[in-house]
């Protein structure tokens, strides 16, 4: 009996207790964010959409061996001496590589954050970006290649001209080597 | 588990009263993709069938693909809700194949990033545990909670959820200035709110109804069932890894393993489970504040990270104690830099096969209940 | 039948009269329950320490009507192996017993829309009605979780009447009258003539005040479970059930359903004000007293007790079946008996 | 046509029809489910002879109480998922019997109503039934009254019984 009336007493005031400290909170100060309108500040380190400086890529190919999901892609050819166009890196060196293409797929990107660490000049890098979501799927394939496809090719064809012309030269230098031996 | 038994037309029709239900996969306390086939006699479970499977990734055949540093975010998506704790056991088992001595400070940083996550995920166990039990309001208020702790762990490796900042050797980052103040704030917090909610939830009447002397997992059974984490705490065995098998420097805090006692229901059911968690955080708490007063203040915790990882052949088996258990990880390396074979023993998928034997004869309220008592998380379980 | 309607008395009574006492409280209905979900919303976003809906309108407010248009807006989903008729008909029975109660529910010594003489009967007769909605809302699903809902639903509108009938029994053996005008009118007079408070009488109510208190608790407790909220929320458990009874139901039969629920809610409030809270009579005796002012005490107390649910429902978990069934019959039950006795007794002695 | 006429048609059709559906529809739910609403008429009928109180109880025992008996019985007797609860195929000879008895029956009530002089007594205006009602129950009809409780009671007391048995 006295168990009986212990535990609708305890029933009672422990439903009271509860709705003293949720009345306590209606006055607290909200925690809520309006998105659009306010955004959390996100650390400088946070690992959002990826960002390439093409003034520092060298088209190593490092971020997409280090890419577990595989959504990068890279391909590049070597600048050719004889390219009226030469370009120079961020610290002023000469480019050595044209990127070609460079092709990050953000509907696959898992940010890991691989990438970034295995990149040896720091152009790949996460940023604090992260409103791009889109309808289509395809529109998550960023190129970040500045070359046109045709441009692509003909730096592809510069180069193979000037490896062709070098052949020539080494061909005939060294017949020349050897000319020079005889004498 | 059990072979799995078809809902037949005879079957049905020689025992009417029965009532086959399908919870899940889209019910909204299975907490994830789980399927339950429950059997009810009215409202009294007769049989609980687990089906898995919704969530698989095949992440251990994945795994043979992928070399090991490539592994790790792969790693935090099997327990997404303790992703750092997740890290530990398999960066542990190759520094050990590798040999590798960390750095003093990389230790107590680990230490701080795991026992945060601890609190984090218990956070989330009591609050969906709470909401299970129809409670809702505590739920917001733990994750409001968890918020700061979520943040700490953003500053620190740049993501929210998963994190991948644990590297062979060392660390991905270093800590940020302000990080102890921010631990110290989040552990004031933590302890204010569970304060709080031992009064709005755990101790109210109706909650104790509700969740004590229900789903009563005795000692030799959770043994038997080789559960681990605080659902065998709560059944009251003191098994804690972080104690037992002191790994890291985790022999150097005082802290107690909390067990279910009793005092209210019986060691080993619902609401035992639960208070096992509750305390667990307030141990996690302590583990903070001696892991700041204790850690060094200078370190590279990038220093001992290899270049590149190749594993001499051979096996390892290495285990830490996680917020939800025991998690293990068997790697067999072929002496490449991939390993041969991958094997994660994941605690929620131990410790779900324990649910037809707890859950039977009690009512379909209390299953929902039990489920939510043993917190599993699925990407863990069907990995 | 009284004429306590103004309406009756300006113009007469005639079809047109007798059809504008009809929608009134229709209007008030839907205007009510948009406030009271907008005041859900709210309240339980204040609680848990959020800001609620802040979009629709300043603040928000305009929430409810967004989801009522967005509700219009939705597919009518009817499951292929449902009972058709019935799952249509559920949701309109439901809101029909809900709106039904109005008709004796006294909002001003001038207006009660049907001052009959067996008001608190009558209200309690046609709860029912609600509780076949609900069967045949469940049943006609062909859903599993439905149909436990509505078993569970009406085994605990049976089981939490009782209580709550013993309650408003009590009332009437003081007053000796089911019209709930009388009652209201009777508790004229300040706050400490209403039946919470032993009602009308000389120093002798002293003793009887503890079980009047008690009364007035237990019925909230049996309403609570009359209106399916929490702690009693277990026809629609969430945890368990899914959605419980409409589990299967969407677009505007939804809607109807949450009408009616929060119809629901405001009737057994408006009970509780005219029994205890002393009806539409305002709390400082003569002190802003009249027909308007009756409207606005009226619906001040009964609000007041609606919020009181809403508040608990963010504030408790949820019982389970057993347990429900054990605080009705085993709690509730004898406890409203001895009060039942104790507050005859007084009447006796009177 | 006054609005009580018209409130007369209206139950008393609500009644009929509803009626018919009890009898006539195959499905068992939906003949139970068809109660509610003859039941609901019956009580409007009620309503309209003054008689309010019994109108109320009609919805309070009937509705509350028998319907959801029923429902209950029934929901629990047979299979409920799967398949929809049918009553019986009658065979021919059980349809011919029923018609039959059913012709003869309503022959005679026809005869008994065309027939009987029916006392028409002055309509008066009817106060409030339920005192009336409470009197003669706790005084002239105070054993009938109690026995019923009694009869009730025990009911309840073998209900319990049977439920606890298992």
């Amino acid at each position: 009996m006295f168990e009986y009336f212990k535990n609708i007493w305890s029933g009672f005031t422990t439903a009271l207790h509860g709705m003293a400290i949720t009345s306590s909170h209606i006055f607290a100060k909200s925690v809520t964010i309006q998105y659009p309108d306010e955004k959390l500040t996100l650390p400088s380190n946070a690992r959002n959409r990826l960002q390439l400086e093409m003034s520092r890529c060298n088209a190593c190919n490092s971020c997409a061996v280090a890419c577990p999901v595989n959504c990068i892609t890279v391909e590049g050819t070597r600048v050719s001496p004889d390219d009226p166009q030469q370009d120079v890196h961020w610290d002023g060196k000469p480019r050595k590589m044209w990127v070609t293409r460079y092709e990050i797929d953000f509907a696959k990107c898992c940010f890991c954050g691989l990438c970034q660490s295995a990149c040896p000049t720091d152009a790949i890098k996460h940023t604090v970006e992260y409103e791009y979501s889109e309808y289509d799927r395809n529109k998550l394939l960023y190129k970040f290649q500045t070359l046109s496809p045709a441009e692509a090719e003909e730096k592809k064809r510069l180069l193979a001209e000037f490896r062709a012309k070098e052949k020539e030269k080494e061909c005939s230098s060294t017949a020349g080597k050897a000319h020079e031996a005889k004498e | 588990m059990g072979e799995i038994k078809r809902m037949d037309l005879e079957y049905s029709q020689l025992d009417s009263d029965r009532m086959r239900i399908n919870v899940g996969p889209q019910h909204p306390s299975t907490h994830g993709v789980l399927r339950l086939e429950v059997e009810v006699d009215g409202e009294i479970v007769t049989e609980v069938v687990p089906h898995l499977g919704y969530l698989h990734r095949s992440f251990e055949k994945h795994c043979e693909k992928l070399n090991y540093q490539q592994i790790i975010p792969f790693i935090d998506r099997m327990d997404y809700i303790s992703a750092m704790n997740n890290e530990w056991p398999y960066v542990m088992a190759l520094e050990k194949m590798l040999d590798i001595k960390v750095p003093e400070k990389v230790e107590y940083i680990r230490v701080i990033v795991a026992e945060l996550n601890r609190i984090a995920n218990h956070q989330i166990a009591v609050a969906t545990f709470g909401m299970d039990a129809g409670a809702f309001t505590p739920f917001l208020y733990y994750f409001r909670d968890r918020e700061a702790i979520i943040s700490i762990l953003e500053r620190l490796s740049g993501a929210r959820l998963l994190y991948n900042y644990f590297r062979v050797g060392g660390m991905a980052a270093d800590i940020y200035p302000g990080f102890k103040d921010d631990c110290l704030n989040v552990v004031k917090q933590v302890r204010k709110t569970n304060a709080e909610i031992m009064k709005l939830l755990i101790h109210n009447s109706i909650f104790i109804k509700r969740s004590a002397n229900v789903g009563i997992l005795t000692p030799e059974v959770a043994i038997n069932y080789a559960c681990s984490g605080p659902v065998l705490r709560g059944s009251g065995v003191a098994h804690d890894l972080r104690r037992d098998e002191p790994y890291s420097v985790y022999d150097r805090f005082d802290f107690e393993i909390p067990v279910g006692k009793g005092d209210v229901g019986v060691v080993g059911d619902c609401w035992n489970r639960n208070i096992v968690r509750v305390h667990e955080m307030e141990q996690s708490c302590r583990i903070i504040e001696q892991a700041l007063a204790q850690m060094p203040e200078t370190g590279d915790v990038k220093a001992m990270i290899p270049k590149r990882i190749k594993l001499p052949k051979g096996e390892v088996y290495m285990r830490t104690e996680n917020p939800k258990g025991d998690l293990g990880f068997y790697i067999v390396s072929n002496g490449t830099d991939k390993p041969e074979r991958m094997k994660a023993r994941g605690t929620s998928f131990v410790n779900l096969s324990v649910i037809p034997e707890i859950s039977k004869g009690y009512m379909f309220a209390d299953l929902i209940l039990i489920l939510g008592s043993i917190d599993i998380v699925l990407g863990e379980v069907d990995r | 039948m009284e004429s306590t309607n103004f309406l009756w008395d300006l113009f007469g009574r005639n079809v047109w009269t007798v059809l504008a006492v009809i929608s009134l409280p229709l209007l008030f209905v839907l205007v009510y329950a948009l406030i009271a979900i907008l005041a859900e919303l709210k309240i339980s976003a204040w609680i848990q320490e959020r800001l609620g809906p802040m979009r629709t309108g300043p603040w928000g407010i305009l929430q409810p009507v967004a989801e009522v248009i967005k509700l219009l807006q939705k597919e009518d989903i009817t499951p292929d192996q449902s009972s058709k008729l019935l799952y249509n008909l559920a949701p309109f029975i439901i809101f029909t017993g809900a709106y039904a109660a109005f008709a004796v529910i006294p909002f001003s010594s001038a207006f009660v829309p049907a001052g009959i003489d067996v008001g608190l009967f009558y209200v309690f007769a046609i709860g029912s009605i609600s509780a076949m909605g609900i069967v045949m809302g469940g049943w006609a699903s062909n859903n599993k979780y439905s149909l436990m809902g509505a078993m569970r639903s009406i085994s605990q509108l049976i089981s939490y009447e009782i209580p709550a009938a013993m309650a408003i029994l009590s009332v009437v053996v003081l007053t000796s009258s089911m019209n709930m005008q009388e009652i209201s009118s009777m508790q004229s007079g300040g706050f400490w003539n209403w039946f919470i408070f032993g009602g009308p009488g000389g120093w002798s109510k002293l003793w009887v005040i503890p079980f009047t208190i008690g009364l007035t608790i237990i019925y909230f407790i049996a309403s609570l479970a009359e209106t399916n909220r929490v702690p009693f929320d277990i026809p629609e458990g969430e945890s368990e059930l899914v959605a419980g009874f409409h589990t299967e139901y969407s677009g505007m039969k939804f809607a109807m359903f949450f009408f009616a629920e929060y119809a629901n809610m405001f009737v057994v409030s408006a009970i509780l004000t005219t029994i205890f809270l002393g009806g539409w009579n305002s709390p400082f005796g003569d002190f802003l007293q009249g027909p308007w002012w009756g409207v606005f005490w009226f619906i001040l107390k009964s609000f007041f007790i609606v919020l009181l649910q809403i508040w608990i429902r963010w504030t408790l978990p949820r019982f389970r079946v057993d347990q429900l069934m054990h605080v009705g019959w085993k709690v509730l039950l004898p406890l409203s008996f001895v009060c039942f006795v104790a507050i005859s007794l007084f009447a006796m002695l009177n | 046509m006054d609005l009580i006429t018209l409130a007369f048609y209206f139950f008393a059709a609500l009644t009929l029809v509803f009626g018919g559906v009890v009898v006539f529809s195959k499905n068992i739910m939906h003949a139970a489910f068809s109660l509610l609403f003859t039941f609901f008429g019956v009580a409007g009928l009620y309503v309209l002879l003054q008689a309010d109180f019994l109108a109320i109880t009609q919805i309070m025992i009937y509705i509350g109480g028998i319907l959801v008996l029923i429902i209950f019985g029934v929901m629990l007797t047979t299979r409920i998922t799967g398949v929809d609860v049918k009553s019986g195929a009658s065979g021919r000879i059980q349809i011919t019997v029923a018609g039959i008895v059913s012709a003869a029956l309503a022959v005679l009530l026809i005869y008994v109503s065309l027939t009987t002089v029916w006392p028409q007594s002055p309509v008066a205006e009817a106060g409030s039934t339920v005192t009336a009602i409470g009197n003669t129950m706790l005084t002239k009809y105070i054993l009938a009254f109690e026995a019923a409780s009694m009869l009730l009671l025990i009911a309840i007391v073998g209900a319990a019984f049977i439920a606890r048995k298992k």
